[in-house]
């Protein structure tokens, strides 16, 4: 089905962001000489073409989740992907509105769930850290 | 000997692809430095190369089959130049022409624009024609400068004035006084702007702008092809920055420590690696964490408009010092 | 054998001009005019290509109409009676044949894309071929301006030839300027006429002595050859003529244009005026600069084409004018040298170019760039532009660069201003040239290409790529002679035996 | 092959382009060649449904930035360049003007 992710896979990630609302002020400082995501060897892309990971952050729309589903299509096989905040698990504090998509995972098969709403850039770095571990210790659940 | 140059060209790729990504990840590392981040490990282009090998390529079904072989052709022609050029300090293994260089220099970027051109995607068709933009400014600057020296090599009788390995007798210093010196060195700082340019580094990327066309022209490549682009890059950097090394610092180390043999060739191909580490981190590094990017609209002014009045102000004070000595 | 070879001159103005008028005596037989075409040109080309090893061998030979024997010297009394004489030397034999086998590619390649009337485009053709041969041969100023009427005409009817609204408009503007220009060449004929009394090239280079008369009388003739081969200040209708001709025929009319600049560098270096030089170098400059930055902008493919012909055209003279000023004997050889080679590079290049265009406009019947896209899929004629592409704007191993190459090192020592422009127009021609590309090549549609057409791309490749592999050899016994024939001057003089 | 002042050999670059092409090729090999046909195939266009007619930029505008920042010298050149013969002419006279106070006067 999927292609796993093998080890030296695991030292340059390259993530493509797909948020839609507040988590993309989170990720930014991820650049930033505090929590510095470069030293892992993970930098942001601008085209699924080049990424591995895809970021999905913020509520998704019945339309955006539609667009996010071809982008993840596109991005070449081994691939995993990163929801970001409460929004994503179940639609945060927009849970009861109409057209919001309640679970990701209906749609998108997702690896790694970071919670907070919007999480801390802290939160994002430690779960981008576990994904690592998890893939080192080749547990690809 | 012929049989030392055919091996000479099979191993010299190979060094000089291991140094290239060397490079650019002390250029990635100074450039975290100075943001005053961590900054990825040295070798980090070594695993972002292994792990775009590993990835998928993905052919998209508008692209025609040119876009597969592109990143091929970009490669092979950056090798070529690599062996046209006094590489690691020793003397050049194929002797060619600088015009010939300087054409040789368009190859890899017009490789990257075909392929892109045939990948189909509209963001890749705007990267490539910024890229051709980018590629039609610098080529004035740089062809004033290489043109000036090589007239300077005829005014002062040399046989072969356009050859690489006459260029390498340190034709920029040579007899210059005070008034010259600051000319070469107005050269000096117009060629690694262009280097910097013709790298598409910040201040002129605007073909691989990440934000504005997603990707750029390598909007469509991925896995090997991508890293094909990779090292492509890679090589440029190598490429370019011995080309500067060549006009302007050619002498060797190991003349003046006068040792002799096989140290003598390790000593002149550190001392080449320091040249080539200095220039870099100098030429684009430095810009890459100030400069914000250029328009496409502003870039051609910037390469026709002030960079060719300086390098023209360099030589008309070199030709000034000249005439007064 | 050496009758045929003393008379060969004359036969191959005769030929076409007799074949010319064949063609209506056959009728509506389209089969047999095609074959008849074919014919007559493969039997001149075959002549010429004799004459060219005759010259080679045994020197230049000329030809005096009306005399008794015709290969003798002129008679030392050069008035009364006055004879009009043909001198074929290397450069003028070799472009003769350049001509013809232009001239016999383009018929192969028109060959399915005449309708109805084939006879008359034939006979446009044939007219043309005996404009420019006599242009190359002809040795007398008066013989040389009916040449030029003859082949201004034919080639005005041939832009006109697909009678629409442009094209129409663009033919009569090539006319207007081919008369104007004839007429003032005329003039500066006139003034040579009243000042020596005879017309002979030849006799006319011994003896005369540039005093004011005869420096107008130059001025008169060389400018308008200038404006007949498009020269900068007056390039205008060049790119009009190039775009609105017919796809198939259009590099026939890019070697007329080419013709008459050979017809002003002959002048130039038989009457040995130097001061046109620093001119000529402008000029070309000139049209370099303007040629590549107008054709970023063109969206008529033909269009474009024919202001990159005229940026080449511009490298030509610029590397003829340096030939022109420098006195130091092997610069003048290596820039002359590298102005013609470049036109023998820059008509096989142009000629591949012009080649798919006319196929993909055939296909797609469009001149337009937007709707030429869906070559994509075909890998040949992908790769022929590609290699047509690294030739025009000289990228290193293809023969384009070559000639460039030559060009930049001689002409850097004049002043090394010139070099720089010309690489700057030379890479903006490339981009032009990608321009084009991502409007052909895009885009899958599997078309059939005719066959006849892709014979004549492939000869046209091969020829190139013969070029690239051998320089050596196609410098030292073709350009080298050729060169020579031009600038050393005693050698076109001396035959008079004055 | 001698030129003035520099030279230029093929058969050097040939054997190097050559053997240069056959490396490249061997390092290209070492990646991973499949990938799912399908969706994965269609073009990146931000997550939307590809438009069914073929090339998006028209060729016209495909220098935009070029056109741009040489502004002044197109829109002259499209003055000089507007199809009135009598402009031609004009054109051509002052060339004969030019040529003839250059040749008479011998300005070298």
């Amino acid at each position: 089905m999927r292609k796993e992710f093998s080890k030296p896979m695991v030292k340059s990630i390259w993530i493509f962001e797909w948020i839609n609302s507040c988590g993309f002020s989170e990720v930014l400082p991820l650049d930033s000489s505090k929590f510095d995501m470069e030293r892992f060897g993970i930098k942001a892309v601008s085209s699924p073409r080049h990424a591995d990971c895809l970021l999905i952050g913020g509520y998704q729309t019945l339309k955006s989740i539609e667009i996010a589903k071809r982008i993840y299509e596109q991005m070449p096989e081994p691939k995993c992907v990163i929801a970001l905040g409460s929004c994503p698990i179940s639609g945060g504090m927009y849970w009861d509105s109409y057209n919001t998509v309640k679970k990701v995972d209906k749609y998108i098969p997702v690896d790694l769930w970071i919670l907070g709403c919007p999480p801390r850039p802290e939160a994002i770095i430690d779960g981008i850290i576990s994904l690592v571990n998890a893939i080192n210790g080749g547990k690809n659940d | 000997m012929w049989w030392i140059t055919l091996i000479e060209i099979a191993v010299f790729p190979i060094v000089a692809i291991l140094l290239g990504l060397l490079l650019l990840g002390i250029d990635r590392k100074v450039a975290a430095r100075m943001q005053r981040r961590v900054g990825p490990p040295i070798l980090q282009p070594f695993y972002d190369v292994r792990k775009l090998f590993i990835k998928d390529t993905v052919i998209p079904k508008k692209s025609t089959w040119i876009f597969d072989f592109m990143p091929l052709l970009s490669v092979v022609s950056l090798f070529i130049i690599i062996l046209y050029l006094p590489f690691m300090g020793l003397s050049p293994v194929l002797h060619g022409d600088m015009v010939f260089i300087l054409y040789l220099l368009i190859l890899p970027s017009l490789a990257k624009v075909l392929g892109g051109i045939s990948s189909g995607s509209p963001y890749a068709a705007v990267g490539s024609q910024r890229e051709i933009t980018n590629m039609m400014g610098y080529e004035f600057p740089l062809v004033t400068i290489i043109f000036f020296m090589s007239w300077k090599l005829f005014s002062f009788g040399v046989a072969k004035p356009f050859s690489v390995a006459s260029f390498t007798s340190g034709v920029m210093w040579a007899g210059l006084g005070t008034l010259g010196i600051a000319g070469a060195l107005l050269l000096l700082f117009v060629m690694l702007l262009v280097i910097a340019g013709e790298l598409s580094r910040p201040p002129f990327d605007v073909s691989s702008a990440g934000e504005e066309i997603a990707g750029g022209i390598t909007a469509e490549y991925s896995g090997r092809n991508l890293g094909l682009f990779y090292i492509a890059d890679a090589l440029k950097l190598i490429v370019l920055t011995t080309l500067v090394v060549v006009l302007f610092f050619p002498f060797g180390i190991s003349g003046f420590l006068g040792i002799g043999g096989w140290f003598a060739l390790i000593a002149d191909s550190i001392f080449y690696f320091i040249k080539v580490l200095l220039l870099m981190i100098f030429s684009e590094t430095v810009l890459k964490t100030s400069v914000s990017r250029l328009k496409v609209t502003q870039l051609v002014n910037a390469y026709w408009g002030s960079l060719l009045m300086l390098s023209l102000l360099g030589i008309f004070i070199i030709f000034i010092d000249m005439v007064l000595s | 054998m050496t009758g045929l070879l003393m008379h060969l001159p004359a036969i191959s103005i005769a030929l076409p001009l007799f074949s010319a008028f064949l063609f209506q005596l056959l009728g509506r037989h389209k089969k047999a005019k095609h074959i008849l075409a074919i014919s007559s040109i493969t039997v001149l080309e075959l002549m010429l290509i004799l004459q060219l090893f005759h010259v080679a061998s045994a020197g230049n030979s000329i030809y005096v109409f009306g005399s008794e024997t015709p290969v003798v010297q002129l008679p030392s009394s050069y008035g009364i009676p006055i004879r009009i004489s043909f001198q074929v030397d290397m450069f003028n034999a070799f472009l003769s044949v350049l001509t013809s086998s232009v001239m016999l590619l383009v018929i192969i390649f028109s060959l399915n894309s005449l309708k109805e009337d084939v006879g008359k485009f034939y006979v446009i053709l044939m007219l043309m071929l005996t404009g420019m041969l006599g242009l190359l041969f002809t040795n007398d100023l008066f013989n040389l301006f009916v040449f030029l009427e003859i082949l201004s005409l034919s080639t005005g009817i041939m832009v006109m030839y697909k009678a629409n609204k442009f094209s129409v408009e663009a033919g009569f503007k090539y006319l207007v300027i081919s008369s104007l220009s004839g007429l003032l060449f005329l003039l500066g004929v006139g003034f040579i006429y009243a000042q020596y009394g005879m017309l002979n090239i030849s006799v006319l280079a011994s003896i005369i002595s540039i005093g004011l008369i005869e420096k107008i009388a130059l001025g008169f003739m060389v400018v308008s050859l200038f404006l007949k081969s498009g020269i900068a200040p007056m390039h205008m209708w060049l790119p009009d003529a190039y775009g609105e001709a017919p796809e198939y025929s259009v590099l026939g009319v890019a070697m007329a244009t080419l013709t008459c600049s050979y017809a002003f560098i002959r002048l130039l270096f038989v009457f040995s005026v130097g001061e046109l030089g620093t001119l000529l170098i402008l000029g070309g400059l000139l049209s370099a600069i303007i040629g590549s930055t107008m054709s970023l902008i063109q969206k008529n493919v033909n269009r474009l084409f024919g202001y990159l012909a005229l940026a080449e055209i511009g490298f030509i003279v610029t590397a003829i004018g340096c030939g022109l000023i420098s006195t130091e004997s092997n610069l003048v050889f290596s820039t002359v040298s590298g102005g013609l080679f470049h036109m023998l590079n820059d008509v096989i290049d142009l000629g591949i170019l012009f080649f798919i265009s006319g196929i993909a406009i055939r296909i797609k019947n469009s001149k337009e760039l937007d709707n030429l896209s869906g070559f994509g899929d075909n890998k040949i004629l992908a790769v022929f532009f590609i290699l047509a592409m690294f030739a025009v704007s000289g990228i290193p191993p293809m023969n384009g660069f070559l000639s460039k190459l030559i060009i930049y090192e001689s002409t850097f020592a004049v002043s090394p201003l010139i070099p720089i422009i010309l690489m700057i127009s030379s890479i903006i021609i490339l981009s032009s040239l990608v321009k084009v590309f991502y409007s052909i090549f895009n885009g899958k549609s599997n078309k059939k290409v005719p066959l006849n057409m892709m014979v004549v791309l492939f000869a046209a490749v091969i020829a190139m790529l013969v070029i690239t592999l051998f320089p050596d050899a196609v410098i030292n016994n073709l350009i080298k002679p050729v060169t020579d024939a031009l600038i050393t001057k005693s050698e076109y003089r001396s035959i008079v035996g004055v | 092959m001698e030129t003035y002042a520099g030279f230029w050999h093929v058969e050097w670059f040939l054997t190097a382009f050559i053997i240069l092409f056959f490396i490249t090729w061997l390092i290209k090999s070492l990646g991973d060649k499949k990938y799912k046909s399908g969706i994965q195939e269609d073009i990146f266009l931000s997550g939307h449904q590809e438009k069914e007619y073929s090339d998006y930029i028209g060729s016209e505008n495909l220098y935009w930035g070029f056109k741009e920042s040489l502004r002044r010298y197109y829109s002259l050149m499209k003055k000089m360049h507007n199809g009135i013969i009598s402009e031609y002419i004009f054109w051509f006279y002052i060339s004969i003007l030019i040529v003839l106070t250059f040749i008479t006067f011998g300005v070298i």
